[in-house]
């Protein structure tokens, strides 16, 4: 409580933060203990098959790629709102927005690689449609957070940020259809949720996942909203500083003298 | 009728208040002289005045369109000279005479004559026309430039430095097309060191340092001298 | 109101042939696209030989796919020079103050992109024929495909030409920016040519469907994107 | 467990990309708010609505 002040904490953000964590040691109680691997047996052959163990990476990997596209769609809404409203409020939400949206679809490629390998047999599958839409929408986002990044005048590169962001969320459903007819083939329409053996701890891991990894999302997205609230607001005070200052300047300067008012000019 | 109405008008070039509370008022047919040292924000005011800039704080009204919320409507009826020419390299002077003519919704014929009248205006003969501007002088450019702006026969000209790198020739020439212009109806805010150049135009002399007016002939008796720190004041 | 608004369509697409005219006016006297991003382009068809190890049954496969990478990397070359063709001499300070609209601003770049990228594609459809040993199965495919793709290319890349430009470091910020937009386009006329070319057993018509509708929303979303983008 | 080596990378991965990000955003605040004069800070003025962020 001492530092609320020089912080992007609040009372209510601990609370949220402490829930979190609280959440994740339950989530990986259920999704390493108390959750069975997936084995099933051929009903022929009575071999066992299935993603065995590797099935506890999904309890992380689908609540995060949900979140992606929930991150990236504020981020268009937002840049939407930004264009017709020009608030501040609709500029540090999409840049937050899109900052905590990037750093999940890293997240969920990366799971989505590391969980391929042992399920398909495949770090990467390129005529998978959902892994290719993933990665050309992180593509995207990093240009726009580039394009964050060049120093520019704030109003034209939010208004430009918005764009970008708009066009990207946009092009999702090209990117989707034109990769889902290049190879007509997915492996995860065959071989995910629909033929896991759902169990009822299973479904509720899964379901608590969403709930916890909304949690984090959600934190995440609070301070990283103040944080840009911040800067905004200290780039007003800079300004009221600096016109102050210009006020100050004149009472110092020396106008005749600058302008050469004796001389007539240079 | 004011043309130019500014109230404790703020503008930024980053967070850099360029223009820090500056207050203005300027009547219709009136010419302007805005004098002030290197970084006082005499290119910004003008900027702000076309429309080109948004105005933070304060109020800023010009040809009676407030500029917070209505900066396209001004920008067909103002011509402003920037420090760069606007020109396109590649094209000859008459090419780009007669494009921005065009582009400011002047048809053929029309387009076509008030290019010729611009073009003589500001001295550029035949020869001259049908040259790619890559090839002229700065001064060259600089009158092409004038030239670009005149066909449109604006209501309110925003001249920075116009006679900046012009010869003997090109500067009469700019004072030529002021008075004409004034003539004609037209306003005039023109920011410049010539000073006695440009006081034989205008009887009206501002002076702005650090982003605001320090003093305005018109305000004081006198007419010549200003009190420096009095006449616009902080308006913000 | 009616009347207001065919004057306004038709002040649009003046303005919009005023802009286009002037920009080929400009390539023709500089001949930029001609002298360095033709013989770019074909340099570039030349290198994916080397990289390929010169079997021309292995070219001959790969050919729609190689010919739309280079038009992209051709296309950022030409966007860049639509681009500074305004800001060389802030010309579009001059553009913002003249009261022509946006669109038709944007509308004219894209045109005169777009009629450049057409000269490039034909150079490199001669390239890969002459080049890779490629056989044109489907003429109409081709050319509506390298029409339709143009289009896209040409829109979208002229308003990531202007909204790169007057940002720091935008050469190297147009190409992240670019790029996956446009990853439809490479996909979808790459397997276009696939049919027309006869590199491989696709449906080049429903790909042609794709590049339309991308071409489409690119010109409309473009030049309301570029009002809501320079207007201020 | 079968595959644990993949589990732990992929969970660790997460953990620890997550904790630093959470690190680096809470450490970019406090280095912002000391240069905000108090009243601009804006959870401070609202209270209940700061969740929807």
């Amino acid at each position: 409580m001492v530092d609320t002040t020089t912080s992007t904490g609040s009372p209510g953000s601990r609370l949220l933060g402490l829930t979190t964590l609280v959440g994740l040691a339950g989530l990986i109680l259920f999704a390493f203990v108390l959750t069975e691997p997936d084995v099933r047996l051929h009903p022929t052959t009575g071999e066992e098959f299935g993603q065995f163990d590797a099935v506890r990476l999904l309890y992380l990997h689908v609540p995060m790629a949900v979140l992606t596209y929930v991150a990236f769609l504020t981020c268009a809404v937002a840049s939407a709102g930004y264009l017709l409203k020009r608030g501040v409020w609709w500029d540090v939400t999409a840049y937050a927005s899109a900052e905590v949206g990037t750093v999940l679809c890293g997240l969920v490629l990366v799971t989505g690689s590391i969980w391929g390998r042992p399920v398909w047999n495949t770090w990467w599958e390129w005529g998978d449609v959902r892994l290719m839409t993933t990665l050309v929408l992180f593509l995207l986002f990093s240009g726009y957070l580039a394009l964050r990044r060049t120093p520019a005048e704030p109003q034209r590169q939010a208004r430009r940020a918005a764009i970008v962001a708009l066009v990207a969320v946009l092009d999702i459903p090209l990117i989707n259809r034109s990769v889902e007819w290049w190879e007509n083939r997915t492996l995860h329409q065959q071989s995910t949720l629909a033929e896991l053996k759902i169990e009822d701890l299973t479904l509720f891991t899964l379901m608590l996942g969403f709930v916890v990894f909304g949690l984090v999302f959600a934190w995440l997205m609070l301070h990283r909203f103040r944080v840009g609230w911040l800067e905004h607001a200290q780039a007003g005070h800079e300004v009221a500083l600096a016109i102050a200052e210009r006020h100050a300047e004149m009472e110092t300067l020396d106008v005749d003298e600058a302008i050469g008012q004796t001389g007539g000019g240079k | 009728m004011s043309v130019v109405e500014l109230r404790g008008a703020v503008a930024l070039l980053g967070r850099f208040p360029a223009l820090a509370g500056i207050d203005l008022s300027v009547e219709a047919g009136e010419t302007v002289l805005i004098q002030g040292p290197n970084g006082a924000g005499k290119t910004t005011l003008l900027r702000l005045c076309a429309g080109l800039l948004r105005p933070t704080a304060g109020e800023v009204v010009v040809l009676g369109h407030d500029l917070t919320t209505e900066r396209r409507a001004v920008r067909r009826r103002v011509a402003l000279l920037g420090h760069s020419t606007g020109l396109y390299g590649d094209l000859t002077v008459a090419e780009n005479i007669s494009f921005w003519a065009r582009a400011a919704g002047l048809s053929g014929a029309d387009a076509e004559s008030r290019a010729s009248t611009a073009a003589g205006l500001m001295g550029l003969d035949k020869r001259l026309l049908s040259r790619t501007v890559n090839v002229l002088s700065a001064g060259q450019r600089r009158r092409t430039s004038i030239a670009t702006l005149a066909v449109r026969r604006p209501e309110l000209w925003l001249l920075d430095e116009p006679h900046a790198g012009l010869d003997q020739a090109g500067r009469n020439a700019v004072d030529s097309l002021i008075s004409e212009a004034v003539g004609a109806g037209a306003t005039v805010l023109v920011s410049s060191h010539e000073l006695e150049r440009v006081r034989s135009l205008s009887p009206r002399v501002v002076t702005v340092a650090a982003g605001m007016v320090v003093a305005d002939s018109s305000s004081s008796a006198s007419g010549t001298e200003r009190d420096v720190g009095q006449g616009g004041g902080p308006g913000a | 109101m009616l009347v207001r608004g065919v004057g306004q369509v038709r002040e649009l697409f003046t303005d919009a042939g005023l802009v286009a005219t002037r920009d080929l006016r400009i390539e023709a006297r500089s001949r930029v696209l001609l002298n360095q991003v033709a013989p770019f382009a074909l340099l570039v068809l030349v290198l994916f030989g080397f990289a390929l190890d010169a079997d021309q049954r292995t070219l001959r496969t790969f050919a729609p796919g190689l010919f739309w990478v280079t038009v992209l990397l051709a296309a950022l070359l030409a966007v860049q020079r639509s681009a500074s063709i305004e800001h060389a001499d802030d010309a579009h300070t001059g553009l913002r103050l003249s009261g022509m609209a946006a669109a038709s601003v944007f509308l004219g770049k894209a045109a005169a992109v777009f009629i450049q990228l057409m000269v490039l594609e034909v150079l490199l459809t001669i390239g890969i024929v002459v080049l890779y040993g490629s056989e044109v199965d489907n003429p109409v495919l081709l050319v509506l495909t390298a029409v339709a793709a143009a289009v896209g290319v040409a829109t979208t890349g002229t308003l990531y030409g202007a909204l790169a430009s007057g940002l720091g470091a935008r050469d190297t910020l147009l190409p992240i920016l670019l790029l996956p937009v446009l990853a439809p386009v490479l996909i979808g006329a790459t397997r276009s040519f696939d049919d027309a070319l006869g590199a491989a057993a696709v449906d080049g018509w429903a790909w042609l469907g794709l590049l339309a509708v991308f071409g489409l929303v690119a010109t409309v979303l473009g030049a309301l994107a570029h009002g809501a983008m320079i207007e201020d | 467990m079968t595959h644990l080596g993949y589990l732990l990378a992929g969970w660790g991965i997460t953990l620890v990309v997550f904790g630093l990000y959470g690190w680096a955003v809470v450490r970019r605040g406090r280095r912002m708010a000391g240069s905000v004069p108090e009243g601009e800070r804006r959870w401070i003025t609202s209270k209940g609505e700061d969740h929807g962020g």
